[in-house]
């Protein structure tokens, strides 16, 4: 793990609204797994700013790339910076999803900037499997390109109906386990908790690991301040308290204890 | 022949201090509850630089903490809520004390519980326990409902807790105070009669932040505490009021970013600082607040870091 | 025929708030100190459209203040040591209260003294004038030696002085609270029972920058108090403990410097709020929180502003 | 008075570590007079960063120009700035110097970037005079060519000797007063406060008239907050307290208490 200065290598609008930062800084990219992260501190914001912590999207030798949506102040700065800006970037940081499918069929179920570890994921799998990603809209619907160009089935379901099946990812996800005789998979969740939960719910049910990526706000970024606990439950049955910047952010679904139980 | 060293081959200064007995090699620690247990810095600062190291506070038992979110971003620092999530002097003695141990620097343990016979007894079994330098006795944190601050409200109560820790363990102690009194003096007297070794001030100030679109409380515990830049202004006429009252040693927290920020706080009489919030955002800093002393001691032919301690001019 | 107005055509929100017996038409003032007798922003703001005009704090005789420097830009904010010079009541009264006047909107004069008596005495005076709505009672002015402060430190002291200024005047009593105490209640309650009729909070937090190189206090005063939105959070906290506390209403102010932080105020239970350091950095703050205050209201449909006044949800 | 967003339309670099920054802002530009100020809120600063004052150094119908010595993070910034930002000023503040000489020979003595007021001066008196500029070394001497320009009598003196004569401006005020015979002066003054005081001493026993443009630290710029203050004597003896940014910053010498009496 390292922080370092990093160098703007490029900016690119993806969607409206999303953008894609490639960053030159070879420590921390040649090391980084799918489902880690850097934290970053954002040149411009004051320097009492707190660094803001993102998945890798693409790592090679040389260069990271993260995708993020321009959400408050942070992600507005970050996409104001321009090719030679520098930045400082922890990285990479977390545990990663575990790459062995088991021979199971992996099922990737993305929500929004959340297929951006998934995108990295199936680029470092050793099979192919399917995508379902969901949205608000159309333009929350990113990377589905990639993911064909690799040969992966890819759905999409948008709350408007304005791309693919019109509802939640969930929908998508029902209507493949109601599907007599699908294959057992393993499931890759990245997105909103609620999603987050109801891929878990599903999975219990179909007797699947789901892994699933945690997105909570974060301070240190590396298990110090614990501002990032999750509860988690271990075989014995007793609970602990993870951080999900060190400990995770990936965890297994069946570890969760979801903090309102219903 | 007794030749005097030349005058260019000037000596290194002396950054080494003394703070309750205990020594460190340089006046620098972290804030508790910044840098964990040492350990998850360890990749990224070489530990064996620090002047000390402070450790997240525990208590008795392990502590769950709060809720989330703990944190919200302010303009110059943060508010948060942690609560105190801690493995208990158990835990900490058996999970973290062997990592801390081996580092080799002075290790100060930040303590607490929800009562004073609680306070008493964490210090007594840290006491038997080998590795540990001193106790900072967190009389003052605002995120805990039942101990914490409550303790630290009132002179009376600061010196019955002191005093009750003092007699259960020759650990040094160093009490840790609250910044939200209209007079520190008396606080700080009363924590050095009772038998303090040596002072820390500041914790967080209390603070709360609400979101105007759900009208509720930013933070799951509704109150915080602030910590970072904004703070640091009101830290320096803390610690400057309270080394006027007593004689023990004052460690000086609250917004340093730099070492400018660290000079001040040894200007106005502080004998240690301690990094917090600003490891967070670089953890460079604790090692950069160090070099940048030792550089200022050599520009300004200051021997001694210890001759820098309330040397502010009012005159 | 009764048919309802169309639900398109919303009327606009009710701004109007009425503090102790003072009419305001919205709910937005400025802090004591920061704008001035009104007339030095009259070029820039349209003072007509302030919901209360609060003037700089005035005693009983002409005061000159502290030496230069008398201030400091600090991260997230300035400390300032300007040490309440001012005009005295008959120089105020004589050079700034006519302009006032015309202006047309209520005028709070914030008012100290070195004494209780000299408290009183300046309120008497200030009764018999026209054109004055109230006094806001400065209690804790960080900035002078005798006087200010020292009756905010204790619910006794603010008690006693209360209750003398409230035998002595008819007018609104409007006592401002100091930040830094371990627990705001006693003394809103303190203050509430002896006869105040709203409370204002905060003042400054005492505060304190350091030249390092010269290794002397930056203000003359040596000392000085924090505003600005490094304070905020600190000020939102003590508003809500206040409200919680007292049923009179709270003038909040520290921080603000657009509407979202007032709003914050009004939530956690203010009736009024005040633009402080915020005015010297950009004029239009005050008129930007009052249309800011509008606007929110319109969007959560929310009918008059009274209603947003401690309806924080915290459960 | 008002208070504007002003364009950048340049910024010069003249000698190192000084720079003129051009601003469109007609409303102040048209009503400046040499002396007054504006009061800048400098883009890029964080949002609660106090305001900087700088001395009116050119004014047309549409521009206004000043003169900044870069000394700290808030003019650091200002450097920064390129034609097409904006910033927010607020002016023309303050009183400005009296153009009307009476049939005295106006002196202007300036150290450093004072010069900048004094220069504008020059361009609005209807007289020309002597400018004796002062400075540490030659890169703090500047706009003397304009003053020749204008016929103007320019005399350098710099701490090094690096430029003009070896000392102090007032090594050259005193070899002027000394000269026999000298024409009866109105003096203007913009410089740091040693400086002045020492021009007021000479003008007061030349019972000549000065006026000194003080350099306080504000806040407000518009005579609030009281951070500017100077205490004055009246004819009839008594102090009262003014305060530079509405009241000033130009005072007549004699006016002044100074702080500590020598
Ligand atoms: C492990 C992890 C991976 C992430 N990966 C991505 C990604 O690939 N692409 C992407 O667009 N976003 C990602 N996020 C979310 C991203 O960190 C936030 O959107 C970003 O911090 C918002 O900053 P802001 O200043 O623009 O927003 P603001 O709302 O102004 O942020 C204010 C404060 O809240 C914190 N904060 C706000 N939202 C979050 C959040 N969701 N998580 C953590 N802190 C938050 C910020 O750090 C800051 O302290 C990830 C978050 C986590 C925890
Ligand atoms: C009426 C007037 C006219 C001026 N005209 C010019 C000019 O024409 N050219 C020029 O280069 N400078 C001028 N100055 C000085 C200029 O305002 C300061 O150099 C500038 O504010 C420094 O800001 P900084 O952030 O770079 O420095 P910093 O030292 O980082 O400033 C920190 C703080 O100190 C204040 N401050 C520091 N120095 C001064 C100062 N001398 N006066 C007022 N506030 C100060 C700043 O406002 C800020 O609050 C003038 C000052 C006054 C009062
Ligand atoms: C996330 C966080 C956790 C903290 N935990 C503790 C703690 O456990 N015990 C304690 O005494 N102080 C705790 N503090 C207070 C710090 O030790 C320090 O006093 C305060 O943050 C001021 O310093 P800073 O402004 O440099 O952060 C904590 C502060 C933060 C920000
Ligand atoms: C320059 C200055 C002068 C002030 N003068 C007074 C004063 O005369 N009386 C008073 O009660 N408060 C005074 N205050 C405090 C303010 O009224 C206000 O309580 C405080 O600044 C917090 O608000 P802010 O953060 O919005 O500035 C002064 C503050 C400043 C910055
Ligand atoms: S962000 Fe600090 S422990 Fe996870
Ligand atoms: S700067 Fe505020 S009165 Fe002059």
């Amino acid at each position: 793990m390292h922080d370092i200065s990093a160098i703007v290598h490029a900016q690119h609008v993806l969607n409206a609204g999303y953008q894609c930062l490639v960053l030159d800084a070879p420590a921390i990219a040649s090391m980084a797994q799918p489902g880690q992260f850097v934290h970053l501190r954002i040149t411009g914001l004051e320097p009492a700013a707190l660094r803001r912590p993102f998945s890798i999207y693409r790592a090679s030798d040389s260069q990271l790339s993260i995708l993020y949506k321009t959400v408050g102040r942070g992600t507005e700065q970050l996409s104001r910076l321009r090719p030679g800006d520098t930045l400082t970037a922890m990285g990479p940081l977390g545990n990663g999803f575990p790459l062995e499918t088991h021979d199971r069929w992996p099922v990737l179920v993305a929500g929004g900037y959340g297929v951006a570890p998934l995108s990295f994921l199936a680029r470092r799998l050793n099979r192919q499997g399917m995508l379902l990603v969901g949205g608000r809209t159309a333009a929350d619907i990113l990377c589905t390109e990639e993911f064909t160009a690799l040969g992966w089935d890819v759905r999409v379901a948008t709350m408007d109906g304005s791309q693919g099946t019109h509802g939640l990812v969930t929908t998508l996800l029902d209507a493949w386990l109601a599907r007599p005789g699908h294959p057992a998979a393993t499931f890759y969740a990245c997105g909103p908790d609620g999603m987050l939960r109801a891929v878990a719910e599903r999975a219990q049910l179909a007797g699947s690991p789901a892994w699933l990526s945690l997105d909570k706000h974060m301070v240190c970024g590396v298990g110090a301040c614990l501002a990032c606990v999750q509860r988690l439950r271990k075989p014995d049955g007793t609970t602990w308290i993870a951080r999900v910047c060190r400990d995770g952010p990936i965890f297994e679904a069946g570890e969760i204890v979801w903090e309102h139980p219903r | 022949m007794n030749t005097p060293p030349p005058a260019a081959a000037a000596a290194r200064p002396d950054l080494a201090v003394t703070i309750a007995g205990i020594q460190m090699q340089n006046p620098v620690t972290v804030a508790s509850g910044t840098f964990g247990y040492g350990k998850e810095y360890a990749h990224l600062v070489d530990l064996r630089q620090l002047g000390a190291i402070t450790v997240k506070g525990i208590r008795l038992q392990p502590w769950d903490g709060n809720p989330l979110p703990r944190h919200v971003e302010v303009p110059g620092g943060m508010v948060n809520a942690i609560g105190l999530q801690g493995p208990g002097v158990a835990g900490f003695i058996r999970d973290y004390l062997p990592f801390l141990r081996e580092v080799g620097v002075p290790v100060l343990v930040n303590i607490w519980g929800t009562s004073v016979e609680e306070y008493a007894e964490v210090a007594e079994r840290l006491s038997d326990v080998e590795g540990i330098a001193g106790l900072e006795v967190n009389i003052s944190c605002p995120n805990v409902k039942e101990g914490g601050a409550s303790f630290g409200a009132d002179p009376r109560t600061v010196a019955a807790l002191v005093a009750a820790v003092r007699r259960r363990t020759r650990l040094p102690l160093i009490p840790k105070l609250a910044p939200n009194v209209p007079n520190i003096r008396p606080y700080a007297q009363a924590a050095a009669e009772a038998g303090a070794d040596a002072l820390s001030l500041i914790n967080t100030i209390p603070a709360m932040v609400i979101n105007i679109e759900t009208r509720r409380p930013v933070l799951a515990n509704k109150v915080g505490g602030l910590s970072g830049p904004a703070i640091h202004p009101v830290a320096v006429k803390l610690v400057w009021d309270a080394a006027q009252a007593v004689k023990i040693p004052i460690i000086a927290m609250g917004g340093i970013t730099g070492p400018e920020q660290a000079i001040e706080f040894l200007i106005a009489g502080a004998s240690a600082v301690a990094v917090g919030t600003a490891t967070f955002i670089d953890p460079g800093t604790v090692l950069r607040v160090i070099a940048g002393i030792e550089d200022y001691l050599v520009r300004h032919q200051i021997q001694r870091v210890r001759d820098l301690t309330g040397s502010l001019l009012t005159t």
